[in-house]
């Protein structure tokens, strides 16, 4: 089997970065547009052939679905130790290649239409093709060095394209946030990374991932504090993942993202970078399963459990429409992990494994679609804030309609996608860890809630007075809407189980019919609730929002998390830390430099005054010489 | 030989000028005093010579002679200094130490 | 009686050395220095070194004196009182002396100077003899050098003293 | 003529074709040019270095040898290895890209670029001898000119600042003068005579006693012009008083000297003293890539907060070379490299921001991005390379390190890893804290909406800098390889 080809999916965006990032004045702004979506449709097109010809060309050997591997070296630290450039399929690489490449298609397409006019249109679609090559490469990535590489590349890309409206200070301020949160996240990853590279002493994942493998087998040969190393590892590689995540604490700088433009927003920060952590979580699985029994992942369901519902909750609070997406994402995200982290290993144990994956797959479509849609709406009536809109449904019809599929779909109605892989990922849950399924079934009741009153809030609701009548978007920007809503249907009935599963064997996947029922309950009341509470103008809210009090205050506020870390950053590390370490390099350190210099010019100062140039002065310094050497040599140089 | 006095009572005596000498070469600050002390402390030394040649060896001649020498040097030195003195008195009229300072630093 | 006036001398001569460098009167300075020369010229005769003793008069009371007091003259007024030097610097220097002083007699007294009795007479046909001689230990050489010596000094005072021309010349030039 | 000492030769040749210049268009012209002929020659020297290896298996190659003073057995020995060929093209594009910076030196330009030229000439001899003592020579003639350069032309207190960085390094020489000394008169210890030369010590075997007590004061007598805390003071004044060229030669070159002697002198000739004493400036270091890093986050000031990265940068060089390992020390001349170019290209940058804003102060800075595109752009993208992204070569190189630096399974070394690694979010802070107040947000001052764009001198000599940040960074197997195989004896010695 010859995948080789893959590496120019990751290849063709480059190209096309580097093309319109060199000649971005020279090239017209709407050839650039065409030219971005060119490459972006031959890597699409490339990803189906792969996925085609992995799955059915291919097919198991011996029953399992093989790993296909190309690599050369790039760097080589010691004998053993060495990274490579290559290319890794197997099943989770090959769907998550698909995923990116249809989204990230459809977000070009979409922003020929969207940022139709702007002065950065060529410098727009460079960015996103960087952004395609660097999520691309992670994906696809044969070791963890590589994967760090491509994950710094696309926490850039997710700089540049958060702080794309550079002119604005809370964009710039946004970018920067990110950046520098993942970039701490990603400190973890790398001493992670690092502590795996001199235990194992390999960092390819087809050796680490071996259960019959040396670093799993040994994984206790060593340990730190009560903990295998190793364990310290996969923790501190979480913590990246997490990072890039954004799981609770290090989801702040998720809703300020939404500062970029919408499709970025749809692209990265809600159907591919943001699940980069989970993908790497189930790239090592193996290592997180077999590794002191699955201590860490113990913590990747808590962790995603608990951000799940911090999330749902905020969510359902805030006004700016972006950021109640940005934190469905993030509680979203959360289920996922928390899918990953109560799964087993083999046949039908790895259901969770299964279903987090197939929750990504479908989380992309239907979010996307979301973001897309909410794009449109921005695009239509200028303004990010529900106050602003209302009654739209009449104006937008495509938008109207999408919109509502994907709402259905995250609410887990069926015959949705999002149905199919949150029913999974509560099967999951309820066999391995009753609170954490409970935790999931209340974030499903707060996800059709929050989600429903959105789409109340912008589709129905109060007619409000548009300055400019609001119109459907042009064709270029409903097609990508139409596309995914398509998805988002159909997407549930691919038969996930068949495909992706931890030993990758494949199982029969059964729907569990009490577990689907209650779950679309939930859904629904939560839909309900919303109904009544959002479908006309009342005041039912404001008096629960005023019932809640403080509570709803705290929500409102995200829990004054962002308080917390400028807190930390702006007061503690900028004003307790920095600022000693600035003064007291001024001070001391050059101060001891330069006292010694002033010292040395005053003592020079002082002793310059004995040779005054008066001969009795010298005569006295002799005189009074000699009667001391004399002293001397008279009285004590007596042998 | 001084009937009665000892060597080391002249030689005491001729110390003590000595010193004088010196402290007054170190303390006044006017260039013909300073000559004065110089002339005070060569005295001293002059004597010296004398006075051992004639305590301890008699029958030589050389003290005598080098304190003929040193008188003539100091003949021809006190020629000079005043010279000296009277050139730099035309030229900043004064002789005071402190307006001469100029080899300091 | 030579040893008092011996004494005689000896407090003559620190009495007036002292005086010599602290008065604050220059022209007093210089007689008082003359009345030193006189008493080391005394102590010379004491001793029976009566040539030499004729040299210090001629010499250094009666040239060398003269020669100070016509500069004195020349660059001072008579009434003009003398700067005097800190206190402090007085004390020190004092000090300085007294303990090299000390130093010196301390010395001087616990050396034990082999000393021949004596009462030779020396001539000035002696001292002629002994300083043309040009036999070993003749000291007829240093005469000469110092006569050279004295001639350029001679010169030398000249030139210098007659400096004004010079300067004039240097000033036009400045 | 053999191929090293034209490296000397040619900017003495330089500098006498530059006395008979009239005026700024003919000097720059004849330092261009010879600058070019320094760059081809260098780049010549990499292939031949190839070329040569695969023939001779020597430690150094192209290897010469005359006496120069017999009494001491001072000789004038030379011949590179790959890491000194490394460098050696390092300091040729600097000092081609600092010419192209100084296009248009406007005071005694004729003076200017003797100075500079003299100085990289210091900088050619330093990276090609082989003995001790010649080593010396060059390093005080690549020392003296920056007083010239930086009090001459300089702004600012430049006096001061001249003044305090020339006393600093002469203080500095004084110490590593003793510790050469200390080498040299230790260099009989298996009998033989008394030699300068660093190969030969290299084979005696210096008394422990000897070498525990010069290894400090030759580190130190390195360390100061590598900005070691806390002796880096003089860096972050004499950075911001000099003009651009010169910061550029400064920081990108003559700061590697620190680094390049720690590592052929005092570790190779004194293995036992490092091993003695590494803990020590281990802590040091660590302290200084984590100070200076925090230092840069508070400073307003273009030329200090780069100043202070330096620090940072370099400490990581020095902690590298400490690890005493194969894999940290790739890191570490890697990480003079990647800094030498990109702290030049920094230098380079806020010269030309200088130049048409006239200021520094990043508070009065903003929005540069509309109004200067290109340069603006490639501070971002020299800012990304210096928080170590992908993709460029700071990355590389600060893998090489930690990777090197892990190595150790020890917890003195794994918390003073650590501590080195958090850096990284550091720098990405002040990187971005830069970039977001100076070249984003809103235009501040309307005086910049009409700047002129980068003329192509300069974009010349950022591209000179930029492609072979870009090109180690994707790349780095042929350079690390190169470095690699010419550690191998060093660490030999080591252990």
């Amino acid at each position: 089997m010859n995948l080789s080809y893959t590496i120019l999916i990751p290849l063709i965006p480059l190209v096309v970065f580097l093309l319109l990032g060199i000649f971005n004045k020279k090239i017209k702004p709407g050839i650039s547009g065409y030219i971005g979506v060119l490459g972006l449709t031959a890597s699409a097109i490339l990803s189906f052939l792969a996925g085609y010809q992995y799955f059915f060309v291919n097919g198991k050997v011996d029953g399992i679905y093989q790993t296909f591997v190309q690599k050369t070296v790039w760097m080589k630290f010691t004998e053993t130790l060495q990274i490579d450039m290559g290319v890794l399929v197997d099943p989770i690489s090959i769907m998550m290649i698909i995923v990116v490449s249809i989204v990230s298609l459809m977000v070009h397409i979409y922003s020929r239409g969207y940022m139709k006019g702007d002065d950065g249109y060529t410098k727009f679609f460079a960015f996103l093709s960087l952004f395609s090559f660097s999520m691309f490469g992670l994906v696809l990535s044969t070791n963890l060095f590589q994967i760090y590489i491509f994950w710094e590349l696309v926490g850039v890309s997710s700089y540049l394209l958060i702080g794309y409206y550079y002119t604005k200070p809370s964009a710039v301020a946004a970018a920067k946030k990110a950046f520098i949160v993942t970039r701490f996240a990603d400190l973890g990853f790398l001493i992670g990374i690092l502590i795996i590279g001199y235990y194992t002493g390999t960092y390819d994942f087809e050796s680490l991932n071996n259960p019959e493998g040396n670093a799993i087998v040994n994984w206790a040969s060593t340990s730190f504090m009560g903990l295998s190393v190793l364990t310290w590892a996969l923790i501190l590689i979480f913590m990246g993942g997490a990072g890039k995540s954004a799981m609770f604490p290090l989801h702040i700088w998720l809703p300020d993202a939404m500062e970029g433009p919408t499709p970025v927003s749809a692209l990265i920060h809600a159907a591919t970078m943001v699940v980069a952590g989970v993908y790497l979580v189930a790239r090592l699985f193996p290592m997180y399963y077999f590794v002191e029994d699955g201590f860490a992942l113990n913590i990747v369901a808590f962790v995603g459990a608990f951000s799940s519902l911090f999330a749902a909750i905020i969510a359902i609070t805030q006004t700016d429409i972006k950021r109640v997406l940005a934190f469905s994402t993030m509680s979203q995200i959360g289920y996922m992990m928390l899918a990953l982290g109560v799964s087993g290993y083999d046949g039908h144990e790895g259901v969770g494994y299964m279903a987090s994956m197939f929750h990504l797959f479908t989380h992309a479509m239907f979010k996307a679609l979301l973001f897309l849609c909410a794009g449109s709406v921005i695009h239509a009536v200028h303004s990010n804030y529900l106050k602003d809109m209302g009654g739209l449904r009449k104006y937008m019809p495509i938008t109207n309609i999408t919109f509502l599929i994907a709402a259905l779909a995250i609410a887990g109605i069926p015959p949705f996608a999002g149905f199919w892989s949150k029913d999974e990922i509560l099967v999951a849950a309820f066999e391995h860890n009753k609170l954490i399924y409970y935790v999931g079934v209340f974030v499903a009741g707060l996800t059709a809630f929050y989600m429903f009153r959105i789409y109340f809030g912008i589709f129905w609701g109060k007619e409000t007075k548009y300055e400019q009548t609001p119109h459907e978007s042009p064709i270029s920007m409903t097609f990508p809407l139409i596309v995914l809503a398509f998805l988002s249907i159909v997407g549930g009935f691919i038969p996930f189980s068949e495909f992706i599963t931890p030993d990758r064997a494949g199982f029969e996947a059964h729907l569990n019919y009490p577990l689907a029922a209650i779950a679309v309950t939930v859904g629904l009341i939560g839909i309900m609730l919303a109904w009544i509470f959002y479908k006309n103008e009342n005041d039912l809210s404001d008096k629960f929002a005023k019932a809640f009090g403080s509570f709803y205050k705290w929500t409102y506020d995200k829990f004054y998390f962002d308080e917390i870390y400028l807190f930390v950053t702006k007061k503690i590390l900028f004003k307790r830390v920095s600022a000693p370490i600035a003064k007291f390099d001024k001070k001391y350190v050059d101060g001891t430099m330069v006292g010694i210099g002033n010292t040395t010019v005053a003592t020079s100062e002082k002793i310059k005054g004995i040779q005054s140039g008066r001969v009795q002065d010298y005569a006295f310094a002799f005189i009074a010489g000699v009667v001391v050497i004399a002293l001397v040599f008279i009285y004590l140089w007596t042998n | 030989m001084i009937a009665g006095i000892s060597i080391y009572e002249i030689l005491s005596v001729t110390s003590i000028l000595f010193f004088i000498g010196v402290y007054g070469f170190i303390t006044r600050k006017n260039l013909i005093s300073i000559l004065i002390s110089i002339e005070l402390i060569l005295n001293a030394s002059v004597v010296n010579f004398v006075v051992i040649n004639k305590y301890l060896y008699p029958d030589m001649l050389q003290g005598v002679l080098f304190s003929i020498f040193i008188i003539a040097v100091a003949a021809a030195e006190t020629a000079l200094a005043v010279s000296i003195i009277i050139n730099l008195y035309r030229q900043i009229n004064s002789v005071e130490v402190k307006d001469i300072e100029t080899m300091k630093y | 009686m030579e040893k008092y006036i011996f004494y005689i001398l000896a407090l003559i001569m620190i009495v007036f050395a002292i005086a010599s460098v602290t008065s604050r009167k220059m022209l007093r300075s210089v007689i008082f220095l003359l009345f030193v020369l006189c008493g080391i010229a005394g102590v010379y005769f004491l001793i029976d070194y009566n040539f030499l003793a004729a040299i210090q008069l001629t010499v250094y009371a009666g040239g060398i004196i003269v020669l100070i007091i016509f500069s004195v003259l020349l660059v001072h007024h008579i009434e003009m009182e003398l700067e005097i030097a800190k206190t402090s610097k007085k004390i020190i220097t004092v000090l300085a002396c007294l303990i090299g002083l000390g130093v010196f007699l301390t010395t001087i007294y616990a050396h034990d100077f082999i000393v021949v009795e004596n009462y030779i007479t020396t001539t000035t046909a002696d001292i002629g003899r002994k300083l043309l001689s040009y036999e070993d230990g003749g000291f007829i050489l240093p005469f000469e050098v110092i006569s050279v010596l004295l001639l350029a000094a001679m010169i030398g005072a000249i030139v210098i003293a007659k400096g004004g021309k010079l300067t004039n010349k240097n000033n036009k030039t400045i | 003529m053999d191929i090293l000492s034209l490296f000397i030769i040619v900017p003495v040749i330089t500098i006498i074709a530059l006395l008979f210049t009239k005026d700024l268009k003919q000097a720059r012209i004849v330092s261009m040019i010879g600058s070019i002929i320094q760059l081809g020659m260098a780049i010549n020297l990499v292939f031949a270095y190839f070329k040569e290896k695969e023939v001779n298996d020597n430690i150094m190659v192209f290897t010469k040898d005359l006496v120069w003073f017999k009494q001491f057995n001072i000789h004038y020995n030379i011949g590179v290895d790959g890491i000194s060929v490394a460098l050696l093209l390092l300091t040729a594009i600097v000092v081609l890209a600092g010419v192209f910076i100084s296009w248009k030196m406007k005071e005694l330009p004729k003076e200017f670029f003797i100075s500079l030229i003299v100085l990289s000439s210091g900088v050619y001899g330093f990276f090609i001898s082989l003995d001790l003592f010649t080593m010396f020579v060059f390093f005080e003639i690549a020392v003296i000119p920056m007083y010239l350069l930086i009090g001459i032309w300089g702004s600012g207190p430049r006096e001061y600042s001249a003044m305090k960085l020339t006393l600093m390094l002469m203080g500095a020489s004084a110490v590593l003068l003793v510790g050469i000394l200390g080498i040299y008169f230790n260099s009989n210890a298996d009998g033989g005579a008394l030699t300068f030369n660093i190969l030969e010590i290299a084979k005696v075997n210096i008394p422990i006693e000897a070498q525990k007590l010069f290894f400090p004061i030759t580190f130190i007598g390195f360390a100061v012009i590598g900005a070691l805390f806390p002796f880096h003071t003089w860096s972050p004044d004499g950075h911001a008083s000099a003009p651009t060229a010169v910061s550029m030669l400064h920081a990108g070159v003559l700061m590697k000297l620190g680094g390049y002697g720690v590592f052929r002198v005092a570790m190779y000739l004194l293995p036992e003293g490092a091993l003695h004493w590494s803990w020590f400036f281990i802590i040091l270091s660590a302290i200084g890539v984590i100070y200076g890093a925090f230092s840069a986050i508070k400073q307003t000031d273009l030329k200090y907060i780069n100043a202070y990265s330096s620090v940072s940068h370099l400490g990581m060089v020095l902690f590298a070379l400490l690890m005493l390992n194969k894999t940290a020390w790739n890191g570490a001349i890697l990480q003079s490299l990647s800094h030498g170019f990109m702290t030049a290209l920094f230098f380079a940058l806020i010269g030309m921001i200088y130049g048409r804003t006239h200021t520094r102060d990043i508070n009065k800075l903003g929005g540069l991005l509309k109004v200067i595109p290109f340069i603006s752009a490639i501070y971002v993208i020299a800012g990304l390379a210096s928080l170590g992204l992908p993709g460029f070569s700071g990355f590389v190189a600060e893998m090489n390190i930690f990777v090197g630096a892990f190595e150790h399974d020890d917890m003195f070394y794994r918390v003073a890893t650590i501590i080195s690694v958090s850096a990284i979010v550091v720098t990405a802070v002040y990187i971005l804290r830069v970039v977001g107040i100076m070249l984003m947000g809103p235009v501040k001052n309307p005086e910049f909406l009409n700047l002129p764009t980068a003329t192509w001198y300069e974009k010349t000599g950022i591209l000179l800098l930029l492609i072979p940040i870009v090109g180690i960074g994707v790349a780095p197997l042929w350079l690390s390889n190169m470095i690699l195989k010419s550690l191998e004896p060093f660490i030999q010695g080591v252990l």
